[in-house]
């Protein structure tokens, strides 16, 4: 789970990490007064959780009243990456010495949290990580024993060249670290982070990811507001225990595995149409979750043909035939079935005499299928 | 040889009593695994009866268990919020191989489980995994043994239904498959494919492996690294999601292409530089086997 | 550093571990008055720093007013192992099912904590040891990763012979815990822990020992009031920084270094005498601290002789003969001083005209100083 | 042959820039002991000139340090609030044999450090240690090399002066010191007697074996089970402590009789059954080695 800039921050807050003097506006109205508050200039924040909002025309430096006025309303009207403006953060203007990056985040391949900083903040680390991947300093983290002061000194002295900013710098790192693991964070993300005149570190933006597998240990991100779930199928998906992520395509699939699922939407791809969706029923499902996952689909008028892929070894291929027998009148576009496994036999029977098109063979499925969207 | 496991592996079940632990036990038994004891806290001292098998006992923990039997191997069928517990339990208790089948086990507990590991003797496998197959002989997991056949070729896989699928056409060449693993599809997790690669390499049994594949993470990217250094058998991969769009979790929870990485392509790329014959189809697979010379 | 009973129970009730309802009296008069405040049957106990305090009459159980009265009166007077009960815990009656024992502690062999944990509580854990060893469980925490609740299950197994009461029981166990982990902990005990009528864990008593060496990351017991140090000179030596402990003897000792200073001892009782004290001076000493060394000394009115035993080696012994020399005219008991090593001879020069007793061996020195000792 | 050190250990000084590191440092030196560099936190950059010897550059990390040299050995010299760190340093830079004089470090960071070396490659002696001398040789610590000759003698003990006055009576013998190795007097620590007693077994020129004890824990009893069950050559026991009241430290952290364990007459007894030899005063080892013939 994706935490706003402005939910990240309250968190930093909460430790006494640095911030600048922030208020959140829900209004333009808010948003003028807050403004006046903080004084100018300040910074709008347009609170969207996607990548690229500088750009986008979700951050403005607000010299006076008069821009406070104008851009309020503007930006509550601005769309970004398709994501309505909802809040705004009113953010005090730093004076800033430099602009550091800093972060904690888990290293896939060595299993331990890594601290990755650099003396180039502000910009993304993808982009850092291309262009000048020499000024990206990495440090691990014993996941048992936590952040050493000895290695937020050699971290100084690689970014600053001493140690005189030493003792805030391991302040900071620590506090972070506690936040990751307190939390049990997937991203702990600081950019830029300021060296203010007065050489103080303040965190100008601050983004925050939490593995959800851990939120049953975090009763208190239960009421967090997200934008992750854009429409109202992906929201439901979620309700039901689906794997579910709407596509651009007019094929849509039911399909039992994740990996089974992916290899599916790429034959889809190789074979001349785009997927729908992806949407991994799961292992042992059931009459009523293919029911479920089918009403789900036709809500996505999109779709010109639906693709059902199974193999079945724990999922029973009967059970899915049933599912598809009892919803097949609410279904008015072409199904492709191909069930493969456990009682298939069972399955085929129970099918027969309906319009679904059933076909064994994975590609020769995947290509009915491809072949009747095309027509479409 | 199988790798992992045998017929005589003496195996432990945490979380029997549950839905999915009682379902696969018997399917494990069925097959022919020594499923010795069970242990599910609070339920002890009942003894769960199985068809055409002797009572399993039920103990309330792996030390009372321990009393009566030795174990070369657990699965844990225990639900997230408690499986992490489950796991320091059978690693305490010096379970050699340890089976998680539990998705949705906590990144951060993962990490510590692996550290605490580094001076054990306990080996690690998922979570959010299918487990082992040997097929006509053992599993520990949840494979559906019924479809594949036994032979010559080791399959390693971060999937499962897709591993079914490319087994399923394994087991129609002549070959057949020596045994299936299944690493499991979260991004942080026990054995990796290299430590599978690394037994089926020393495996006589096996003398074909093929890599299963998909986005996320640089693990297929460190097996091709080990395959051009150190493996001469001839290796097949396929790496599901070429389709998948960056920072969407494709049902797995380590199957996301992050900041750029852990793409398909850059998979597929290092699996050709290491020589390892890449196939796009599930069926693929048939023809590859059918033009090498064993 | 050992904390009171009462200063160990508010730590608990902090961490929400349950303890009776208690209040600390200063006087006799506070005492009658929380007596019955707490209701009859209440329990008055001293608070002393020394163990075997049930059997020196220091835990009454009060029955009513007139009891609470006389043994207000009747405690605040009493002694227990020489130490005056300066404060009274009056604390009330529990209900008990079942009474264990329960402590977490080092186990110095293995370098790791320890939980220990019996059937029997009340009794103290080194008879238990004696008596019932086989009713002693224990259990290794790991230091880095914790208490794990499989272990309170195996414990609460062995205890209780089912797990009816496995979450309080590792909720407690999780709350010492951390208690230990927290606060650095050589030692936190509850003995008795009860098993209350109800069914919860009921600390009735509760000790805990804080490693001194860890102080300085936990200001929080700076205040905190000890009876450790019985004595002024104790005071003394402790704010001066040597390592001093007064036993029952005549021959004082100074001696450079805690292995040599223990062997010194052992060999003054060998030859037939009882040492005075212990007394540590450290390694790199000056004259300054040879000086203070000496007055500390000879404030304890039992020291017949004093022997100085040093080993020179970043200790050096023209150092130690200055120390002497510049205090020897307010000593009026002799002294023996045997100094080996470096800057030896510009010490014999420095000391040849005193009175002081100069023996190159440390056996004779020894001998010659209990022979002082007995004739005096 | 000495053990863990000789002369050409190259070793680091964590800390020397304080009083104690400095002055030892340069008696190091004076022995003939390599020290390559020293560290001090905020004071890199600056060189410290000793007499006899080359100027010894200080650098603000290990890390730096290693960009110049390389290091078998590190003593630490800092402080207690601060020496928990450094070892943690130390261990992740691989130093291979990390010597730590400091006294004072708290019990709960020694368990830690303990349970953290279990898969590193360091060795930890001390803390609260005089560290290691082979006379006439090279020493890392604070032992005062000056009055001790070099032989066939293996010293280990847990206490400083105490072990300078029984070596001080070795060396008056014909057999002298091979090294002295002085574990420490805390409670917790690195490495133990038994640790120190597997090298000199190991070790050709030590013919004979000195164990210099104190009460407090049962690292004697240990030692004893150690050596009866492994040690051929001559072993002879001191244990400092006798007449040591319950439940006092004496002077050393470690040196406290709890519960009634770790008596003195608990560690005489476990010596004499397994055969070692056990004086009462430190002047006797010199009648005991002249009774020996080699």
């Amino acid at each position: 789970m994706k935490l706003f800039e402005y939910q990240a921050k309250e968190i930093f807050r909460k430790f006494n990490i640095l911030t600048p003097k922030e208020k959140l506006a829900n209004n333009e109205y808010e948003a003028i007064i807050f403004a006046k508050e903080i004084g100018f200039p300040c910074i709008f924040k347009a609170q969207v959780l996607v990548g690229g909002r500088g750009k986008a025309g979700g951050i403005k430096r607000i010299e006076n009243e008069e821009e406070a006025k104008r851009f309020a309303k503007e930006m509550f009207l601005l769309k970004i990456k398709d994501i309505p403006v909802e809040k705004l953060l009113i953010s005090s203007f730093v004076d800033i010495k430099k602009e550091l990056y800093l972060s904690i985040t888990i290293d896939r391949q060595e299993k331990i949290p890594i601290i990755i900083a650099s003396k180039e903040g502000g910009i993304e680390i993808e982009e850092l990580a291309k262009e000048r991947p020499e000024t990206i300093l990495k440090i691990n983290i014993d996941p048992l024993l936590g952040f050493k002061n000895y290695q937020g000194r050699n971290l100084c002295l690689e970014l600053f060249g001493d140690l005189s900013l030493v003792n805030q710098f391991n302040e900071l790192l620590q506090k972070l670290t506690t936040i990751f693991f307190l939390y049990e964070l997937q991203l702990v993300e600081i950019n830029p982070l300021a060296l203010t005149k007065d050489n103080n570190f303040c965190a100008i933006d601050a983004k925050i990811i939490i593995d959800d597998n851990s939120l049953f240990r975090h009763p208190e991100f239960k009421n967090y507001v997200t934008q992750e779930i854009k429409n109202k199928i992906e929201e439901e998906a979620k309700s039901l225990g689906f794997s579910y992520i709407k596509l651009e395509g007019k094929v849509g699939c039911i399909v039992n595995g994740a990996g089974l699922a992916m290899a599916t939407l790429d034959l889809i791809k190789k074979y001349g149409e785009n997927p729908a969706n992806f949407l991994d029923i799961g292992g042992s499902t059931n009459k009523e979750r293919i029911e479920k996952a089918l009403k789900l689909l036709i809500q996505d008028k999109d779709i010109k043909v639906i693709l059902v892929n199974i193999f079945g070894g724990i999922t029973r291929c009967d059970d899915v035939a049933y599912g598809l027998l009892s919803v097949i009148k609410e279904i008015n576009i072409p199904i492709v079935a191909r069930l493969i496994g456990t009682n298939q036999d069972k399955a085929y029977e129970i099918l027969k005499d309906t319009n679904i098109i059933l076909i064994d063979n994975m590609k020769e499925a995947i290509k009915k299928a491809v072949e009747i969207a095309v027509k479409s | 040889m199988s790798i992992l496991i045998n017929r005589n592996t003496k195996v432990l079940v945490q979380g029997i009593t549950g839905r999915d632990g009682q379902f696969h036990t018997q399917r494990m038994i069925n097959l022919g695994t020594k499923i010795l004891a069970g242990v599910t806290p609070g339920k002890g001292g009942q003894k769960i009866k199985f068809p055409n098998s002797e009572p399993v006992p039920v103990f309330n923990s792996i030390y009372e268990a321990k009393k009566y039997f030795e174990f070369d191997a657990s699965v844990v069928f225990v639900p997230a919020t408690f499986a992490t517990d489950a796991i320091y339990e059978a690693i305490d208790e010096n379970i050699s191989l340890i089976v998680v089948i539990t998705e949705g086990i906590p990144v951060h507990d993962m990490i510590k489980i692996n550290a605490y590991l580094k001076n054990k003797k306990s080996k690690l496998l998922g979570p959010n995994c299918p487990g082992i197959l040997v097929p006509e002989e053992v599993k520990i997991g949840i494979i559906p043994h019924e479809y594949f056949k036994r032979g010559i070729i080791g399959v390693v896989s971060r999937s499962g239904t897709l591993t079914y699928e490319i087994s399923y056409y394994i087991s129609q060449t002549k070959y057949g498959i020596s045994t299936i693993v299944g690493i499991g599809g979260d991004p942080i997790k026990g054995m990796d494919f290299v430590d599978i690669l690394k037994l089926f390499n020393k495996d006589e049994e096996t003398k074909v492996i093929v890599i299963i594949g998909e986005i996320g993470g640089l693990d297929e990217e460190e097996a091709a690294k080990f395959v051009k250094r150190n493996i001469k058998k001839p290796v097949f991969g396929f790496i599901a999601g070429k389709t998948a769009p960056p920072e969407k979790r494709m049902g797995h929870a380590g199957a996301i292409i992050e900041q750029g990485r852990g793409t398909a392509q850059s998979k597929i790329e290092a699996f050709i530089s290491a020589g390892i014959e890449v196939f796009e189809e599930p069926q693929e697979i048939i023809n590859l086997l059918e033009k090498i010379n064993l």
